[in-house]
């Protein structure tokens, strides 16, 4: 019986057809996600909600101490890692030989930055929170989060700063320039885009992250007045809140400030990338 | 622009990269206001000693050197040399333009800012006077706010060229300038090199030999790292002293 | 083609100003970035400085059975004390004896009697008991359920409801991660030497053992009996309903004690905390709340 | 020139720091995790699934299987929506829908897990639960949830990988007369095909890597899953769960957990690098 043969232009239609259903799926999945959070959610997100204190463990009152410890346990770590980063990134690439040594450190924080961030929540609660006797604090979670994103900054600064062409730095050196004029004005100007885009992606990271933050940084929900109070995080507060039932309209509500929280900044990434991309290239 | 009174002269300058010799005990000058043209095959050791004028060798991983260049009778490898110095008053051209990814004038201008100066309106006396040397300044002079990559490859090597003048460089040393360019460029390249005579010090590597010939007052051959030859341009072209001097020119012309 | 180079001074047309920015944009708001992140970290340590002058805050951690509670009289503390800031955090009973030891936080939780080991490094401060409720889904129509029968069911051995009293079906333990008073409370109380089965699900606060059990038709799990309020079922043991009355008339004999631990000296401020715990006022709120008070 | 040098030595002290930093943690982590498996013995902690901490027995072989069960599951959902998704963006959908759509991935990377976990409680899991039986907390529905949450990591990867492919091979396909869709299947396939299996494995790695949102819809249950609705741990919840209170060995232990996991994405990484060089020496030699 001779085999069916089915014509290729048929078999065109069928998979083509398949792969359009497999992309409506999943954008109807993803999109479903962002759309449940953010139709319960965004009706309780209110001036008072974002300003006042919770109350009875979030049942009642607002977000605002856990919008700043977010924002300070976060933000510290961007803070320290970034400079920290970008500095690595910049004496590996412009101011040591291509070795046996910087290539095991690149591979290094390329394994770093794919480790779980369960392992640094245990290390930062062990070493931080507990040899070091920083406790439960703002301090001990901006740093555990700190050494989490500083691998992906470093490659990522390393990644734009080596997309800058040998050629922009033999000009610089042969106009007179010196080895930091070099890299300040003419390599860090050129690796900017890529350079300011992984820093922000690694803020969006150490904003959404819980299980690093949930025995370094703990879980209080008062504001914290020093480095060394404890604070609770918007994701962090949100799987509490979800998790123990505890409150499931603020729930909604807070992962909504999240989410929206996590968008701008993306979109912010993307503008960055292609703000100074477009700048460059014209 | 003040006359050039600099000399340069390699004393039995040796350089290599990672062992292998590129330039062999070369012995050559460089007088004020001499126009001198390199020309040889491919991998001779122009480049090697173009760079090595004004330290770029420097950044390359394995380079070494045995012998002196010197500067007004100064070695420039002494330890305390002022490389950036160095590299303002030896300016070079490379064989494709490079225009930094910035406007015309801030490419003008970094130059004079890497050395302090900050001060607009030198900046801008300077850079009508480095732009009309190069012949650049009635086809930019409204555009300097615009990137300098909507020139056109000979619009950017005069910029390139501009860019050095800005500092005022005593020697101008140009690796093949015009390899990339159109004839009607690279006629305009020629005008300014014989313009800038009375100011600079050139070396220009170049293998087309009717720019030698038009622009350099002597000519030097290199081949294999070593100077074979080196005279004044007609004789060199006309009547070589050297056999491999001549079966290159005949090759070239052959 | 402009062959004539333009001497130095003469000049055609008007003398071009030329409106350029500052020397280099890019790299001045370069620095400004560096600058301004010195300030900020500048400021992030000074103020770091003076929060820790104001008022020594008291921190508790451990067991969620006990948080809610704590939060409760932190919140009433608060507002009787003003500058007084007392933090409750969970995390589990043995959590809050292990951060009371190390210095995590002023005040362990404990829904649980220590071990003779533990009763040698800490201070017990008995607050309050508290019941052991054993929950169900409030579709689950089973009556009342023996100890034997509890035992059976968490150590996986029966596994059909029909055999309980309930409706034919599988049955779900729930049980909580090992570091919970709660699980301990229900290990020596009921378990009494066999082991929960390795099918239990898992869950690590009693607020997601309520959430679960409210979903699942065939769950049972064990809480805080104050905590099991109106939306699941709190099953009689040996016929015997679990309520505050019973608890304290000693009819219902599943209880255990909720405590505060502390390592050493207690600092002045976690002090009057706890003599506001212990006090009349303090004790009625908890009665109210659903546990035993003590005094 | 002396400032020069100055900043020189300025950058320098910073790398040292930071690298120093991230050395410390992995020593750390070794220093306390690996003792706790020899004295166990590599065996009993790697092949027991008898994980009972107070009586001191450390075997993590269930939650092995537990997290290999998950993250297999993820990858087979992620690749087969990630590969559909790429193809139709880079071979079959309009310009402006591609570069539309390619933008609202990279985000959809950024959503916090949590945040996937929740909704897979509040819809995955009750559904689980009444259709297919079983307690709906499951290794089924932490695959589904982390295959939506690898889904936008292994898309992103698997388009780079595709659009590398030199567009003379599928014109040159083209022009012998073959649909797009064989050109995709016989030519662009297989030409990307090392950069599609290194997206997969970094899905994997980070699907692993995976915790709170497995600790919500996972069950935690001790026991190796049966089947794909039997309620599982995976070795990052466990640690999660356990951390706050272990000490002692118990905490050593979960740092050894620690370390497994650490040499398993170490490995996956290696594996990825080596696999998406090997075939892309040509690509980045160009």
């Amino acid at each position: 019986m001779r085999k069916l043969r089915v014509p290729p232009v048929a078999t065109q239609r069928i998979a083509v057809g398949f792969m359009w259903i497999l992309t409506t799926i999943t954008f109807a999945v993803l999109v479903f996600i962002l759309a449940f959070i953010l139709t319960h959610g965004l009706p309780h997100v209110t001036w008072t909600f974002l300003t006042q204190s919770p109350t009875s463990m979030g049942r009642e009152g607002g977000i605002f101490p856990i919008i700043l410890g977010t924002l300070l346990v976060a933000g510290l770590a961007v803070l320290v890692a970034a400079p920290t980063g970008v500095a690595t990134a910049v004496y590996l690439s412009e101011y040591t030989r291509e070795g046996r040594l910087t290539s095991v450190i690149r591979f290094g924080a390329d394994c770093l930055s794919g480790v779980p961030s369960i392992i640094f929540g245990l290390f930062g609660f062990v070493f931080f929170a507990i040899t070091l006797r920083m406790g439960l604090s703002v301090l001990s979670g901006s740093l555990t989060l700190a050494l989490m994103v500083l691998p992906t900054i470093i490659r990522t600064s390393e990644e734009a700063i080596r997309a800058v062409p040998t050629s922009y730095r033999e000009v610089s050196l042969g106009l007179g320039g010196t080895r930091w004029q070099t890299v300040f004005y003419v390599v860090l100007r050129s690796a900017l885009p890529g350079i300011s885009t992984g820093i922000v992606l690694s803020l969006g990271r150490s904003i959404s992250e819980t299980a690093a933050v949930m025995l370094t940084a703990g879980s209080a929900l008062r504001l914290p007045h020093s480095l060394f109070d404890s604070s609770r995080t918007l994701a962090l507060h949100f799987y509490l809140l979800s998790r123990e039932g505890i409150s499931m309209p603020n729930a909604y509500a807070t992962a909504s400030v999240l989410i929206i929280a996590i968008l701008a900044l993306n979109v912010l990434a993307y503008a960055l990338m292609r703000r100074f991309a477009v700048k460059a290239a014209r | 622009m003040k006359t050039s009174t600099t000399t340069i002269r390699a004393q039995g300058f040796t350089a290599s990269f990672d062992g292998q010799p590129a330039v062999k005990s070369l012995d050559l000058e460089i007088l004020p206001n001499e126009r001198l043209a390199i020309i040889g095959p491919a991998r001779s050791g122009k480049t090697t000693f173009l760079r090595s004028l004004n330290r770029l060798n420097d950044l390359s991983p394995g380079f070494a050197h045995t012998g002196k260049i010197l500067r007004d009778g100064k070695d420039i490898y002494d330890a305390d040399v002022d490389v950036a110095e160095l590299r303002r008053k030896v300016g070079m051209v490379y064989a494709t333009p490079v225009p930094l990814p910035w406007s015309i004038y801030d490419n003008l201008a970094y130059g004079l800012r890497l050395a302090g100066i900050r001060d607009r309106a030198r900046l801008d006396e300077r850079m009508e006077a480095a732009l009309g040397y190069a012949f650049l300044w009635n086809e930019v002079k409204d555009r300097l706010r615009e990137p300098a990559s909507i020139l056109s490859g000979g619009q950017q090597q005069r910029l390139c060229i501009a860019r050095v003048l800005m500092l005022e460089p005593e020697v101008l040393i140009l690796d093949e300038p015009c390899s990339g360019l159109d004839p009607i460029s690279t006629a305009k390249i020629e005008d300014a090199l014989v313009a800038l005579k009375e100011k600079h010090s050139i070396v220009l590597v170049t293998n087309n030999t009717k720019q030698a010939a038009r622009a350099s007052d002597r000519t030097a051959f290199f081949l294999l790292g070593a100077l074979i030859e080196v005279g004044p341009t007609a004789q060199v072209f006309t009547r070589p002293t050297q056999k491999q001097t001549n079966d290159y020119l005949m090759g070239q012309f052959g | 083609m402009d062959r004539r180079a333009p001497s130095a001074t003469g000049r055609d047309g008007e003398p071009v100003s030329v409106a350029g920015g500052d020397a280099l944009p890019i790299m001045v708001n370069a620095k400004s970035i560096f600058q301004s992140w010195v300030v900020i970290l500048g400021l992030v340590l000074i103020c770091d400085g003076c929060g820790r002058t104001s008022g020594r805050s008291v921190s508790l951690l451990g067991s969620t059975s006990i948080q809610p509670f704590a939060e409760m009289l932190a919140e009433r503390y608060g507002k009787d004390h003003p500058g007084e800031f007392v933090e409750v955090q969970g995390g589990g009973s043995t959590a809050g004896l292990q951060a009371a030891e190390k210095g995590l936080a002023t005040i362990g939780m404990c829904s649980r009697s220590l071990t003779a080991k533990e009763s040698l490094l800490f201070t017990p401060i008995l607050i309050a008991r508290d019941g052991l409720a054993i929950v169900v889904n409030p579709k689950n129509p089973v009556a009342s359920i023996s100890i034997e029968q509890l035992r059976a069911l968490f150590a996986g051995r029966v596994t059909n409801w029909n055999e309980v009293g309930g409706k034919d079906g599988p049955v779900r333990p729930i049980t909580r991660e090992e570091g919970s008073g709660t699980r301990e409370s229900f290990v020596r109380l009921i378990m009494s030497g066999e082991r929960i089965s390795g099918r239990a699900l898992t869950q690590e606060s009693n607020g997601a053992v309520k959430e679960l059990v409210k979903g699942d038709p065939a769950a049972i799990g064990y809480m805080s009996l104050g905590l099991v309020g109106k939306e699941l079922k709190a099953v009689p043991v040996d016929g015997i309903e679990p309520t505050v009355k019973n608890v304290q008339a000693g009819r219902y004999n599943l209880v255990r004690p909720l405590l505060f631990v502390t390592k050493g000296s207690v600092n002045p401020a976690a002090q009057k905390f706890i003599d506001f715990v212990l006090s009349p006022e303090g004790q009625r709120l908890l009665a109210t709340e659903g546990l035993v008070r003590i005094r | 020139m002396k400032r020069d040098k100055v900043i020189g030595a300025i950058l320098l002290v910073v790398a040292l720091s930071a690298i120093s930093g991230l050395a410390l943690i992995t020593v750390f982590i070794f220093r306390e995790g690996v003792p706790i498996i020899l004295r166990v013995g590599a065996k009993q902690f790697f092949l027991s699934t008898d994980w009972e901490p107070s009586l001191g027995h450390f075997g993590i072989l269930s939650m092995m299987v537990g997290s290999l069960f998950v993250t297999v599951g993820a990858a087979v959902i992620g690749v087969v929506f990630s590969l559909g998704l790429a193809i139709v963006l880079t071979q079959f959908s309009p310009p402006w829908l591609s570069a539309t759509l390619k933008p609202v991935i990279e985000l959809l990377a950024g959503i916090p897990s949590v945040v996937y976990g929740f909704v897979g409680v509040v819809t995955l899991v009750p559904l689980i639960r009444h259709s297919l039986g079983g307690p709906g907390l499951s290794v089924l529905a932490a695959s589904i949830v982390l295959g939506v949450m690898v889904l936008p990591t292994i898309t992103s990867i698997a388009i780079d990988a595709l659009q590398a492919v030199p567009k003379s091979y599928l014109e040159g396909s083209m022009a012998l007369g073959a649909t797009r869709w064989q050109t995709v299947t016989m030519v662009l396939l297989r030409a990307a095909r090392s950069g599609l299996v290194a997206a997969v494995i970094l899905g994997m790695g980070r699907a692993i890597g995976e915790t709170m949102a497995v600790i919500m819809v996972a069950g935690n249950a001790l026991d190796v899953p049966h089947g794909l609705l039997d309620p599982v741990r995976t070795l990052t919840s466990n640690i999660a769960l356990e951390m706050g209170y272990a000490s002692g060995d118990h905490r050593q232990a979960l740092f050894a957990t620690g370390v497994t996991l650490f040499v398993i994405i170490t490995l996956l990484n290696t594996a990825a690098l080596a696999v998406s060089r090997q075939r892309a020496g040509r690509r980045r030699a160009q």
